[in-house]
C-alpha cells in the first residue's frame, strides 16, 4: 500500500491563455500533484481558480503553456495525434462536464451520443452489438434503456448527466475527469449521480478527478482533496484532514461559507474572509510544503512551524 | 391573520403548449407577515417560479390562472389593471432573477439601471435618483459606488453583479421582494455573502421575502418559515426548525436525507430515486407516490389533504392520516430530530460545528 | 378530498414495481434526418411550400414535355399578343389589351390568329410563347440557384468551418482572403469572366459563385467559434473524434439553421443576380430565357404589354415565398426541440 | 418641385431634350460620339452648317467652290466672335485642325483629316504639325489645300471635327479644356452652362454673340440623359420631356400616334462574314443564300420598330444624288443589283446554299456560327431573330454573342468571330464613306471579301475621277453593283430612330451628318 | 481604440494594396482596347496614346507606376471622358449615389427595424405572419421591377413625385424607396430573430419587474440590445446598396456611380474601372470599420481589440 501506483502526474503544470498579450490570463500558475490509481482526487475552489482549465489540460484539450502531465508514467504532450498511443489515451481517459444540457448534442439522439466513443475506438462489430452496449450502457446509468432514441432535451438535468456518464464509459477509461458533474442539477437528483459514480467507481476501479465547488459532496465522494485559488494550490490533503482540519486561511473561508441544512448551526456560522494579501508579504518563494503526513499547504518556509503547530491542536 | 402582507389562496395556473395543457401550479396557498422570509423550495420544476411570477404579474403570455386569489394587503393582484400592476412591480413588490450574469442590461450604465425603478415611480429628478441608486449601491457594498456608477454590468464580477440586482429591487423600498434562486449561479464564497447581505437588508428595512432555492443549506441560514413545493403543489409548510427537524412529508426527508452530512462517508448517500412526474399529465393520486418508497395504496388514488401538524407546520401526506401505520422516517431524519430534541433540552450549546472556528 | 374512501386496504404499503417507471413509450428508432423529415410533414406551410416548390420544379424541368411550343420558336407575325386560352372567355385570358390610347382592343383579330390558338400568358416580341419561356426560364433559374446552393454549401460551409475550427493565424489568413474578395465588386469579376469565358450558363454560375459563397463562410465560420466550445464538441474530442467527423457530426448539424437561413438569402440573390446581369446584357445568352431575362424584357415593355413582367414576377414570386417559408419549416425541423 | 399634373406647362422658350447618354467630351479634337457633336452643333459654329439636306455658310460667308484641280479651298470668314470676347480668325481654325492631327492629341478621329495636305504623315508622326495644309491667308481668309481632290470635302466640313478652337482657352486649360462648361468658350447658337463633365443634364443658353442670334428663337435647350424607354415615354407623356428616342416595343406602340416620328439616319446595319475563318464564305452562292434568308421587312417592322427600313445596300438611302440630277438616289439607281439578293426568298436561298455547299464541297456538312453583335436590346432582339432565320439553312447553326460595343470591336479586328453584325454611320454623306470599308487592304474590312474589280473602281473614284463628278458617280454606282451582286456584305436595314415630339416643337430636323440643326428649332405654343 | 483603428487601418491599405493589384491583373485580361476607333488610329497616334497612358511598357512596369500614382492620390484620367481625372469623376458621380444609397439604408434600416419589432413583439400571432410576409415579398421583387411600379404608379400616373431625374430632393424617393426594399426585407428579418431571444432575456424580465410598461421596456431595453446584430449586417448592405444601385439608376436616371460602373465596363476605360473598383473597397472596409466601431460603441461589452477578429 505504500508504493500505490501514480496514474496522474501534473508537474508544474502552467497553463496561460493569450500569453504574452495584454489580455494574458494565467489560469493555472504552476501546480503539482498526484493522482493515485483507484482514488477519488477532489479539487476544489471557488469559480474561475483554474479547476477545469486544470481538468482540460489533464486530458489535452489545451496544450499546456509549460510543465508536464504524465499519464501512467507517459507524457501526454508527447503522444502523437492520430497515433494509436492517442487513441489509447482518449480511451483510458474520459471526462464528465459541469452543464448536462451544453455538455450533449442537442441534435443528436442518446443511443449516437453514447455509441460516439463505441465507434471511434472500434470497439463493436455492427449495430446489433452496438445496440446492445448502448442499452447496457444506459441500464448501468440507471436510465430506461427504451430510451435510446430520444433527443437530450427530453431528460431531465439529472438523466442528461448520465447520458454523460454513460458516454464517458462506454470507452472503459480507467481515469475520469468530473468537472462539476453535479453541481447543475437539483439537490435530490445530486445524490443519484453521486452514488452511481461511486458505483460505478468500485466496480470498473476508476480513479476520479472530482472537481466541484461544493465542498461538502467533494468530502464525501474524495479520498484525498486539494483546495484551488487563483490558479494555485492552497492546500492539499486527506479529505478528512482538510475538511475538519483546515489549515490554511483560504480553505478555512471557503469552509465556512459552504451552507449547510440546518437552521442552527447556520445561525451561529460567521464567515471568515480570505484575505489573499497574506500570500504577498514574504520574501521567500510560496509553494506547497508538507505540514503532516501527506497534508500540504502553500506558504513559505517561515509559516511551515505555524501551520504545524496548528495541526497539533 | 391581519398582519399577512401577502395571502395566495387556491392558486391554479396552466400553460397552453403545443403537447397541451401544463398543469403548472395546482392548488397552491401560503401566507406571507411583515417581516418575515418565506423560503419556497423544491425541485426544479416543480412550480416555484410560476408561483411568483403570477404574484408579480409577470406570467409568459400562454399561462391561464385557472382560479385562486393573490391578496395583496387584502388587495386581490390578479384583478388588477395592467396599469395598476406595473404600478406595484419595482415599487412595493420586487424581484430577483437567478442568473446575475444575465439579468443585467448589458448596454446600460449600472447606475441608471438602479435608478430605473426610482425613475419609474417616483417622478424624481434623475439628479437625485442617480444620487440615491449611490447610496443604495454603497448599502449592497458596492465599494467605490460613484465612480462606479458609471460602468456597465460585465466590468463587475457575478457576485457584484447579483448584488447590483438587489439593489434595483431594494431601490423602492418594496413591502414585498421575491428573490428567485438569487444565489444558485454563484459560487459558495460569494453565496454566502449575498445571503449575509439579504439577512442584513431585511433587517434594516423590514421587508418580506420570498426566497426561492432548491438548496436547503441556504434556506437553513435565511428563512424563517419554508414551503416545500412538488410538481405544482406545496406539499410541507412550517418554521424553518419544524421542517429541518421534524419534517412529516417523504419528499422533505429525501431532500433533506439526500444531502451528505460529515458521517455519510462511505454510506450510500441516501436518494429519491426516479423523476418528478409529467405536468401535462399529473397522476390521479399523490404525485410524489412513484418515488415513495412510503407510498401506500391511497397516495395512487387520491390527492393528500393538509394535515396540521402544528399551528404554523402542516403537511399533505396520507402518512399523517390517524389511520395511516406509524412509518419510520430515514435514519438521518430521525438523527436529527434527536439533535434538535437534545439541543431543546440543553438549551442550544455547541452544535458539532465544522469549519467555523480557527 | 371528501369524496376519498378510505377503505381497508388504502394505507397498505404499494410494491416497488407498481410505482415502476411511469414514461412514455419511446420514440421509433429513426435517424436523426429521419426525424428531421416527420417533424417537417408535421408544418402544414412548410409542406404546402414543398409541394409548391416541387410541383414548380416538376412542371421545370419537364418543360420540354410540358410546355406546349418551342420556347425559342419564333413567329414575328403573332409579335406581342396578350394572353389568351382560345374558346373560353376567362378575364384576363381573352386576347385583349390596352393599347396607349387606353383603347381596349384585340391583336389576335388585327394579326388574324387563327381563332383556336392559346398562348395562355401569350407571346413576346418575336411571337414566342411566353407561357413555354417561363417554363424554361424557371428551369434555367433553378438551375442557376441550385448550384449557387451548392456552391455555398460546398466552399463557403467547409471553408468556414475550417477557419473557426483551426483559428488562430489560419483563421486571420482566411479571413483576409475573404476580406479581400468581397472587397472586389463581384461586378467585375462576372464581367470579366464572361468577357473571358463566353458568356454562358456555366460562366455565370461560376461568376456567382466566386462570390457567393463569402457570406456563408463568414457566418459559419463565427458559429463554429462558439460551437467548438462546446462541452459537446469536447466531449468528442476527447473520445478521440477526428475533426472531420466532429464537423460532420457536430457542427454541421448544429449550423443547420444558419445553414439553411443564409441558403434562403443565397438562392434569392443568386436569381437576382442573373436577372441583373441580363438587365445589364450579360446575362444568358439568346435566346434561351430565364426568370431574370424574362423580366428585364417585360420590365422595359411594361407600359404597354404588362403581362410580360407580371407573370414572370408571379412566378419568382411564389418560389422566394416557397422557398422563404419551406426554409423556415425545414430549420425548425432540424431543431429537436421545436416540437 | 412635387407633383405638378401630367400636363405640366412647358416652359415656353425652352426645348428640352433626350439625350441617349452622358457628352464625354466638349474638345471637339477628342470627341468621338454622337452626343458631343451634338452638343458642340449646338455651341460651336463651323465654316458650314446644315440646314435640312443643305450646307448653307456658317463662319465662312459662302459654300466655297474648290479650285478647278479641286486641290485648294479658300474660305473667306465672317467677323464675329467667341463669347469671351476674342474675334474668331482663321487663325482659330489652323490651330484647331493642326490640334487634332497632331498625334499628341491622341484624337481618335484624326483620320477624318487624311486627303489635306500632309494630314496623314504628321499623324503618322512623319511630318511637322505646321506642314498641314491650311494657312490663315490673313484674320479673315482660310486656305486649305488637299492631297488630292475631295468631292465631298464641303460635307466634311460641317463636322463638329473641323470646329475651330480659341487657342487661348484651350491653352489655359490645358488637359482640362473641354471636361467642364468653365473650361469652354463658345462661338455657336448656343453656350452650354452647368456641365461637369460627367452630368446626366446639361443646359445650353442662347448666345447673344453669335453672328446669327436673330434666327435663334428657342432660349434654352436643355438635355436629361435617359436611359431607360418607359422612363423616357413617362417623362414625355407628362410633358416633361419634348423629344424623346424611342424604340422596340414602345415604338411599335407608339407608332400612327400623335407626336410619333421617325428620322432616317445615314447609317446601315450589314452582316460581316469572315472568310478568313469560315472559307465557306468565300463561295458568293453561300453569301447570297444567308442574305436571301433574312425577312428584312419582318424585322424592321416587327423586330426593331422604330422606323428602320429594309436596306439592299450597304450605302444608305437619302444621303447621295447623282451630281447632275439631284432627283436619282445613289440607291434608287444601284437597286436592281441591291434587290437581287435582299428579298426574302428562303428558297430560293436554301437552293443557293446547297449549290454553294456543292460547289465548296461542303455537301450536307452542318456549321455552327457564331453571330457576334452588340449587347444592346434593339442589338439582341435582331440577333435573336437572325439566329432563327438563319438556321432555317439547312445544316446551320447559330450561336449568338452578344458583347459589349468594344469588345464587338476587338472582337472583329481580331477575326474572333464567324459573322457579326457591324454598322456603318456616314462620317460624310458620301457613298465613298461606304464603299471604302469595304476595299481588299481597308481596316474595317472584317469579312475579308476582296474583288479587285471592286477596288479599283473605288480607286478610281478617289483618283483619276475625283475632279469628274459624273465619272465618279458612275464608278461608285458600278462599285456598288459589284458589292450587291456578290454579297460582299449582306446588308440588313438602314436604321430609323423613332421619337415621339411634342407638337408645340418645329423643325427639329437631323442633318445628314448626324446632328441636329439648333437654329431652326422653333416653338409654337399654342 | 485608437491603436486598434490604426492596426484596422493598415489591414485596410494592406487590402486595398491586393485589391488594386488583383483588379490591375485582371484588367490586363480585359479583351479589347479602350480606343474607339482603334482601326482607324495611325501607328503614331497608338503609340503615342499607349504611352500617354503607359500602354506600352511591360505589365510589370505599369503596375509599379500605377501603384505609384496610387499613393499620390493619383488614379489616372479616364479614357471614356477623355482627360477626366478619374477621382472626379467618382467624386461627381458619387454624390446622387450616395444621396440614395444613404436615404435607402436609413429608410430601409428603420422600417425593417420596426416591423422586425413589431413582428417579434408580436410573435406567433398574425401581426408577426404579416410583417413575415411583406418580408419576403420585399426580397422577392427585383428592384428593377420595383422601380417601374414606383415610377409607373406613384409618379407617373398619381404626380406625387417626379418622374426621373436628379434636380431636386424629391426625386431621389422614388429610387431611394426601391433601393430600400431589399434592406429592409433584410433588417426586418434579422431583427426579428434577434429581438426574440432579447425579449427571452432574463433583463428583460427585470426591466418588467422594475414596473416598466412593455413600452417602456421595449424602448429603454430590447431595441438597443437586439440592434448590436443587426448593425453588422448593415455595413455591407450600405456598400452594396451604393455600387449595385445601377438598376435603380438607369430607371431613374440618375447620373450614379452604378450606372458608370457598368459603363467603365463596358467602354473599356480601365483607369476608371479600377479607380472605382479600389473605391468600391476602400468603402466595403471603411463601411466594416465602421459598424466595428459603432459596434464598440452600443455594446459596452465589446472592446476594440486587435484579438476582436479572433472571436
Ligand atoms: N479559453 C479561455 N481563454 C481565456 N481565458 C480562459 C479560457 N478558459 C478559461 N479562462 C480563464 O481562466 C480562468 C480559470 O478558468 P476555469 O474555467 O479553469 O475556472 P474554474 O475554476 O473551472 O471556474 P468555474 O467554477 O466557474 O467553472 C478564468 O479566469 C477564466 O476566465
Ligand atoms: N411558459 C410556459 N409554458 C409552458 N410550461 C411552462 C411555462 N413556464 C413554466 N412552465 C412549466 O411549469 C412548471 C413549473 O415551472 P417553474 O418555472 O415554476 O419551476 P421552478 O420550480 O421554478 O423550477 P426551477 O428550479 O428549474 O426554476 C414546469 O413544469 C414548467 O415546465
Ligand atoms: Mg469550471
Ligand atoms: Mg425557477
Amino acid at each position: 500500500m505504500t508504493e500505490r501506483k501514480k496514474i496522474i502526474q501534473v508537474q508544474h503544470l502552467k497553463q496561460y491563455f493569450s500569453p504574452g498579450k495584454p489580455n494574458e490570463v494565467r489560469a493555472v500558475d504552476d501546480i503539482s500533484f498526484d493522482i493515485y490509481e483507484g482514488e477519488t482526487f477532489g479539487l476544489v475552489g471557488e469559480s474561475g481558480s483554474g479547476k477545469s482549465t486544470t481538468g482540460r489540460s489533464i486530458i489535452r484539450l489545451y496544450n499546456p503553456t509549460s510543465g508536464k502531465i504524465l499519464f501512467e508514467g507517459q507524457d501526454i504532450s508527447k503522444i502523437k495525434n492520430h497515433s494509436k498511443d492517442m487513441l489509447h489515451f482518449r480511451r483510458n481517459m474520459q471526462m464528465i462536464f459541469q452543464d448536462p444540457y451544453a455538455s450533449l448534442d442537442p441534435r443528436m439522439k442518446v443511443k449516437d451520443i453514447i455509441a460516439e466513443g463505441l465507434d471511434v475506438h472500434g470497439l463493436v462489430k455492427n449495430d446489433q452489438e452496438r445496440d446492445q452496449r448502448v442499452k447496457e450502457l444506459l441500464k448501468v446509468v440507471g436510465l430506461n434503456p427504451d430510451h435510446v432514441t430520444r433527443y437530450p432535451h427530453e431528460f431531465s438535468g439529472g438523466q442528461r448527466q448520465r447520458i454523460g456518464i454513460a458516454r464517458a464509459l462506454a470507452v472503459d477509461p480507467k481515469f475520469i475527469i468530473a468537472d462539476e458533474p453535479i453541481s447543475a442539477l437539483d439537490v435530490s437528483i445530486q445524490a443519484q449521480v453521486v452514488n452511481l459514480m461511486k458505483d460505478i467507481q468500485r466496480k470498473n476501479n476508476l480513479t476520479y478527478l472530482f472537481i466541484a465547488h461544493d465542498l461538502s459532496m467533494v468530502k464525501y465522494i474524495s479520498d484525498r482533496i486539494a483546495v484551488m485559488h487563483h490558479g494555485q494550490l492552497m492546500e492539499l490533503g486527506s479529505a478528512d484532514a482538510v475538511y475538519n482540519h483546515p489549515l490554511h486561511p483560504y480553505t478555512k473561508s471557503l469552509l465556512s461559507a459552504v451552507p449547510l441544512p440546518d437552521p442552527e448551526i447556520e445561525r451561529r456560522r460567521t464567515r471568515l474572509p480570505y484575505d489573499s494579501s497574506i500570500e504577498n508579504n514574504t520574501h521567500d518563494q510560496r509553494q506547497l510544503r508538507e505540514i503532516g503526513d501527506g497534508h500540504y499547504v502553500f506558504c513559505s518556509e517561515e509559516e511551515v512551524d505555524g501551520y504545524k503547530e496548528q495541526m497539533q491542536k | 391573520m391581519s398582519d399577512n402582507i401577502l395571502e395566495v389562496k387556491n392558486l391554479n395556473i396552466n400553460f397552453k403548449t403545443f403537447a397541451g395543457t401544463v398543469q403548472a401550479i395546482r392548488d397552491v396557498s401560503f401566507n406571507l407577515k411583515k417581516g418575515e422570509t418565506l423560503a419556497i423550495v423544491g425541485e426544479s420544476g416543480s412550480g416555484k417560479s410560476v408561483t411568483t411570477r403570477s404574484i408579480m404579474g409577470l406570467l409568459a403570455s400562454n399561462a391561464v390562472i385557472e382560479h385562486g386569489e393573490i391578496l395583496f394587503k387584502g388587495q386581490d393582484l390578479l384583478k388588477e389593471s395592467a396599469k395598476e400592476m406595473d404600478h406595484h412591480r419595482g415599487n412595493d413588490l420586487s424581484m430577483i432573477f437567478q442568473d446575475p450574469m444575465t439579468s443585467l442590461d448589458p448596454t446600460m450604465t449600472i447606475g441608471k439601471q438602479v435608478a430605473e425603478p426610482l425613475r419609474i415611480h417616483g417622478k424624481i429628478s434623475k439628479e437625485k435618483a442617480l444620487k440615491r441608486a449611490q447610496e443604495v449601491l454603497e448599502l449592497v457594498g458596492i465599494p467605490n459606488a460613484k465612480n462606479r456608477m458609471k460602468d456597465f454590468p460585465h466590468q463587475f464580477s457575478g457576485g457584484q453583479r447579483q448584488r447590483i440586482v438587489i439593489a434595483i429591487a431594494i431601490v423602492n423600498y418594496p413591502e414585498i421582494l421575491i428573490a428567485d434562486e438569487p444565489t444558485t449561479a454563484l459560487d459558495v464564497t460569494v453565496q454566502a455573502q449575498i445571503i449575509d447581505l439579504m439577512r442584513e437588508l431585511q433587517e434594516k428595512l423590514e421587508t418580506s421575502i420570498i426566497f426561492i432555492t432548491h438548496d436547503l443549506g441556504v434556506v437553513a441560514g435565511i428563512a424563517d418559515r419554508v414551503a416545500v413545493m412538488y410538481a405544482g403543489k406545496i406539499i410541507e409548510v412550517g418554521t424553518v426548525d419544524e421542517i429541518f427537524y421534524q419534517p412529516k412529508h417523504p419528499y422533505t426527508w429525501g431532500l433533506l436525507s439526500s444531502m451528505p452530512t460529515l458521517d455519510t462517508k462511505g454510506a450510500k448517500l441516501s436518494s429519491i430515486p426516479g423523476t418528478p412526474p409529467d405536468l401535462l399529465d399529473p397522476p390521479k393520486g399523490d404525485a410524489f407516490a412513484p418515488r415513495n418508497p412510503y407510498a401506500m395504496q391511497i397516495d395512487l388514488e387520491a390527492q393528500p389533504p393538509f394535515f396540521k401538524v402544528s399551528d404554523t407546520h402542516y403537511a399533505a401526506t396520507w402518512l399523517l392520516h390517524p389511520d395511516a401505520p406509524k412509518v419510520q422516517p430515514p435514519a438521518p431524519i430521525v438523527k436529527r430530530a434527536q439533535e434538535y430534541a437534545h439541543l431543546m433540552q440543553t438549551g442550544a450549546v455547541d452544535t458539532p460545528s465544522e469549519g467555523s472556528q480557527n | 378530498m371528501e369524496d376519498v374512501k378510505i377503505t381497508a386496504n388504502s394505507f397498505e404499503k404499494v410494491q416497488a414495481d407498481q410505482t415502476a417507471d411511469q414514461e412514455k413509450i419511446s420514440a421509433p428508432s429513426l435517424t436523426f434526418f429521419q426525424d428531421a423529415v416527420r417533424r417537417l410533414r408535421k408544418n402544414k406551410i412548410a409542406v404546402i411550400s414543398f409541394f409548391t416548390l416541387i410541383i414548380i420544379a416538376v412542371i421545370a424541368f419537364a418543360s420540354p414535355i410540358l410546355a406546349p411550343r418551342d420556347p425559342n420558336a419564333q413567329n414575328p407575325d403573332y409579335a406581342n399578343l396578350p394572353p389568351r386560352i382560345a374558346n373560353t372567355n376567362i378575364p384576363g385570358f381573352r386576347g385583349e389589351i390596352k393599347n396607349a390610347a387606353g383603347i381596349v382592343t384585340n391583336p389576335y383579330e388585327t394579326n388574324n390568329v387563327p381563332k383556336d390558338r392559346t398562348y395562355i400568358l401569350g407571346t413576346d416580341y418575336l411571337g414566342r410563347d411566353l407561357f413555354s419561356r417561363v417554363l424554361y426560364g424557371t428551369r434555367l433559374s433553378l438551375i442557376i440557384a441550385v448550384i449557387a446552393t451548392l456552391v455555398d454549401l460546398l466552399i463557403g460551409l467547409p471553408y468556414g468551418i475550417i477557419s473557426g475550427w483551426k483559428g488562430g493565424k489560419v483563421d486571420t489568413f482566411m479571413q483576409r482572403i475573404i476580406e479581400i474578395i468581397s472587397s472586389v465588386p463581384n461586378l467585375i469579376v462576372v464581367i470579366l469572366l464572361l468577357l473571358v469565358l463566353k458568356p454562358g450558363l456555366s460562366s455565370i454560375i461560376i461568376a456567382i459563385a466566386f462570390s457567393s459563397w463569402v457570406t456563408m463562410a463568414r457566418l459559419i465560420r463565427a458559429q463554429t467559434l462558439q460551437l467548438k466550445e462546446q462541452e459537446y464538441v469536447l466531449a468528442s474530442l476527447t473520445l478521440g473524434e477526428s475533426p472531420f467527423k466532429i464537423a460532420m457530426k457536430h457542427l454541421i448539424p448544429n449550423l443547420s439553421s444558419t445553414i439553411i437561413i443564409q441558403t434562403m438569402f443565397s438562392i434569392p440573390s443568386a436569381i437576382f443576380f442573373e436577372a441583373f446581369l441580363s438587365f445589364i446584357g450579360i446575362g444568358i445568352p439568346a435566346p434561351n430565357a430565364s426568370l431574370g431575362t424574362l423580366l428585364s424584357d417585360g420590365q422595359k415593355a411594361f407600359r404597354f404589354l404588362p403581362y410580360q413582367m407580371w407573370y414572370p414576377a408571379l412566378i419568382l414570386c411564389i418560389l422566394m415565398i416557397a422557398f422563404n417559408l419551406f426554409a423556415d419549416g425545414l430549420r425548425d425541423a432540424f431543431d429537436p426541440k421545436s416540437e | 418641385g412635387c407633383g405638378g399634373s401630367s400636363s405640366a406647362k412647358a416652359p415656353a422658350d425652352t426645348v428640352r431634350v433626350m439625350s441617349k447618354d452622358v457628352i464625354a467630351t466638349m474638345d471637339t479634337s477628342t470627341n468621338t460620339d454622337t452626343i458631343g457633336s451634338q452638343a458642340a452643333s449646338n455651341t460651336m459654329e463651323g465654316l458650314y452648317r446644315y440646314e435640312g439636306k443643305d450646307i448653307k455658310p456658317g463662319i465662312a460667308t459662302k459654300v466655297v467652290k474648290p479650285s478647278a484641280d479641286g486641290l485648294t479651298y479658300t474660305f473667306p470668314l465672317r467677323k464675329t466672335s467667341w463669347s469671351n470676347g476674342d474675334p474668331v480668325t482663321a487663325n482659330d481654325f489652323v490651330y484647331a485642325w493642326r490640334r487634332t492631327v497632331d498625334p499628341k492629341t491622341k484624337s481618335q478621329y484624326a483620320y477624318i483629316y487624311e486627303g489635306i495636305a500632309n494630314a496623314k504623315e504628321i499623324s503618322e508622326g512623319k511630318k511637322p504639325v505646321d506642314s498641314l495644309g491650311v494657312k490663315a491667308i490673313d484674320k479673315h481668309t482660310l486656305q486649305v489645300t488637299l492631297d488630292q481632290p475631295i468631292p465631298y470635302f464641303n460635307e466634311l466640313l460641317t463636322s463638329s471635327f473641323y470646329f475651330p478652337q480659341n487657342q487661348k482657352t484651350v491653352d489655359k486649360w490645358g488637359k482640362k479644356y473641354g471636361t467642364n462648361s468653365k473650361t469652354l468658350v463658345f462661338n455657336g447658337p448656343y453656350k452650354l452652362i452647368n456641365w461637369n463633365g460627367p452630368d446626366n443634364t446639361w443646359t445650353e443658353v442662347k448666345n447673344d454673340k453669335y453672328w446669327n442670334a436673330k434666327n435663334v428663337k428657342v432660349k434654352k435647350l436643355q438635355y436629361q440623359v435617359v436611359k431607360d424607354p418607359s422612363t423616357a415615354l413617362n417623362l414625355y407623356q407628362s410633358n416633361k420631356l419634348d423629344d424623346i428616342v424611342i424604340s422596340g416595343d414602345t415604338a411599335k406602340q407608339m407608332r400612327g400616334s400623335k407626336g410619333f416620328n421617325s428620322r432616317q439616319m445615314n447609317s446601315t446595319f450589314y452582316i460581316e462574314m469572315n472568310q478568313k475563318k469560315q472559307p465557306v464564305f468565300k463561295n458568293e452562292k453561300i453569301r447570297q443564300a444567308i442574305a436571301l434568308s433574312i425577312d428584312r421587312p419582318q424585322l424592321t417592322k416587327q423586330i426593331l420598330g422604330d422606323g428602320s427600313t429594309p436596306a439592299n445596300s450597304v450605302t444608305p438611302k437619302d444621303m447621295s444624288f447623282d451630281p447632275s440630277n439631284k432627283s436619282k438616289d445613289f440607291v434608287d439607281e444601284t437597286s436592281a443589283s441591291g434587290n437581287k439578293y435582299t428579298k426574302y426568298d428562303p428558297k430560293k436561298a436554301k437552293k443557293l446554299w446547297k449549290q454553294g455547299l456543292a460547289e465548296t464541297g461542303n455537301n450536307g456538312k452542318k456549321f455552327n456560327f457564331v453571330l457576334l453583335s452588340d449587347d444592346t436590346d434593339a442589338a439582341k432582339k435582331q440577333s435573336e431573330f437572325l439566329q432563327n432565320q438563319l438556321e432555317k439553312l439547312p445544316g446551320m447553326k447559330v450561336t449568338l454573342s452578344n458583347v459589349p460595343f468594344k469588345t464587338r470591336l476587338s472582337r472583329s479586328t481580331s477575326g474572333d468571330f464567324d459573322m457579326v453584325v457591324t454598322a456603318w454611320n456616314a462620317d460624310f454623306p458620301d457613298p465613298i464613306n461606304f464603299l471604302t470599308l469595304l476595299t481588299s487592304n481597308a481596316s474595317y474590312n472584317r469579312g475579308g471579301w476582296s474583288n479587285s474589280q471592286f477596288d479599283s473602281l473605288v480607286d478610281k473614284s478617289m483618283g483619276a475621277d475625283a475632279n469628274n463628278p459624273q465619272a465618279r458617280w458612275q464608278d461608285m454606282k458600278d462599285a456598288q453593283n459589284i458589292l450587291n451582286d456578290q454579297q460582299g456584305v449582306v446588308p440588313l436595314y438602314q436604321l430609323g430612330e423613332a421619337h415621339m415630339t411634342q407638337t408645340r416643337v418645329k423643325n427639329l430636323e437631323i442633318s445628314p451628318n448626324g446632328s441636329y440643326n439648333m437654329v431652326s428649332l422653333r416653338i409654337h405654343n399654342k | 481604440m485608437l491603436k486598434y483603428i490604426l492596426k484596422r487601418l493598415g489591414y485596410m491599405i494592406l487590402t486595398l494594396f491586393i485589391v488594386a493589384s488583383i483588379t490591375f491583373f485582371m484588367m490586363k485580361l480585359m479583351p479589347g482596347t479602350p480606343f474607339s476607333n482603334q482601326d482607324k488610329l495611325s501607328a503614331a497616334q497608338l503609340k503615342i496614346m499607349n504611352e500617354q497612358y503607359g500602354l506600352n511598357k511591360p505589365i510589370w512596369q505599369q503596375y509599379l507606376i500605377y501603384l505609384g500614382n496610387l499613393l499620390h492620390g493619383d488614379f489616372g484620367t479616364s479614357f471614356q471622358f477623355s482627360n477626366q481625372p478619374v477621382l472626379s469623376l467618382i467624386t461627381s458621380r458619387l454624390k446622387p449615389s450616395l444621396l440614395i444609397g444613404s436615404q435607402a439604408m436609413i429608410i430601409g434600416s428603420l422600417l425593417g427595424i420596426l416591423l422586425g419589432a413589431v413582428a417579434a413583439i408580436n410573435k406567433n400571432n398574425w401581426i408577426d405572419s404579416l410583417a413575415t410576409f411583406v418580408s419576403i415579398v420585399g426580397i422577392s421583387v427585383p428592384s428593377f421591377v420595383l422601380g417601374v411600379l414606383l415610377q409607373f404608379f406613384i409618379a407617373f400616373k398619381w404626380h406625387m413625385f417626379p418622374i426621373a431625374g436628379f434636380d431636386n430632393w424629391q426625386a431621389s424617393v422614388l429610387p431611394s424607396l426601391a433601393l430600400a426594399v431589399s434592406p429592409l426585407a433584410q433588417t426586418a428579418r434579422f431583427m426579428r430573430t434577434e429581438m426574440v431571444d432579447v425579449l427571452n432575456s432574463d433583463y428583460i424580465e427585470l426591466s418588467k419587474a422594475k414596473g416598466n410598461t412593455r413600452w417602456q421596456t421595449v424602448v429603454k431595453h430590447t431595441l438597443r440590445n437586439s440592434l448590436i446584430p443587426v448593425i453588422t449586417i448593415l455595413g455591407p448592405l450600405t456598400a452594396n446598396i451604393l455600387t449595385g444601385s445601377l438598376v435603380v439608376e438607369n430607371i431613374f436616371s440618375i447620373p450614379g456611380i452604378g450606372e458608370q460602373f457598368v459603363k467603365s465596363i463596358m467602354t473599356n476605360d480601365y483607369p476608371t474601372i479600377m479607380g472605382l473598383t479600389i473605391f468600391y473597397a476602400l468603402m466595403f472596409m471603411v463601411m466594416l470599420l465602421i459598424t466595428d466601431i459603432l459596434y464598440s460603441l452600443i455594446d459596452p461589452r465589446i472592446r476594440l481589440t486587435n484579438d476582436k477578429e479572433e472571436n
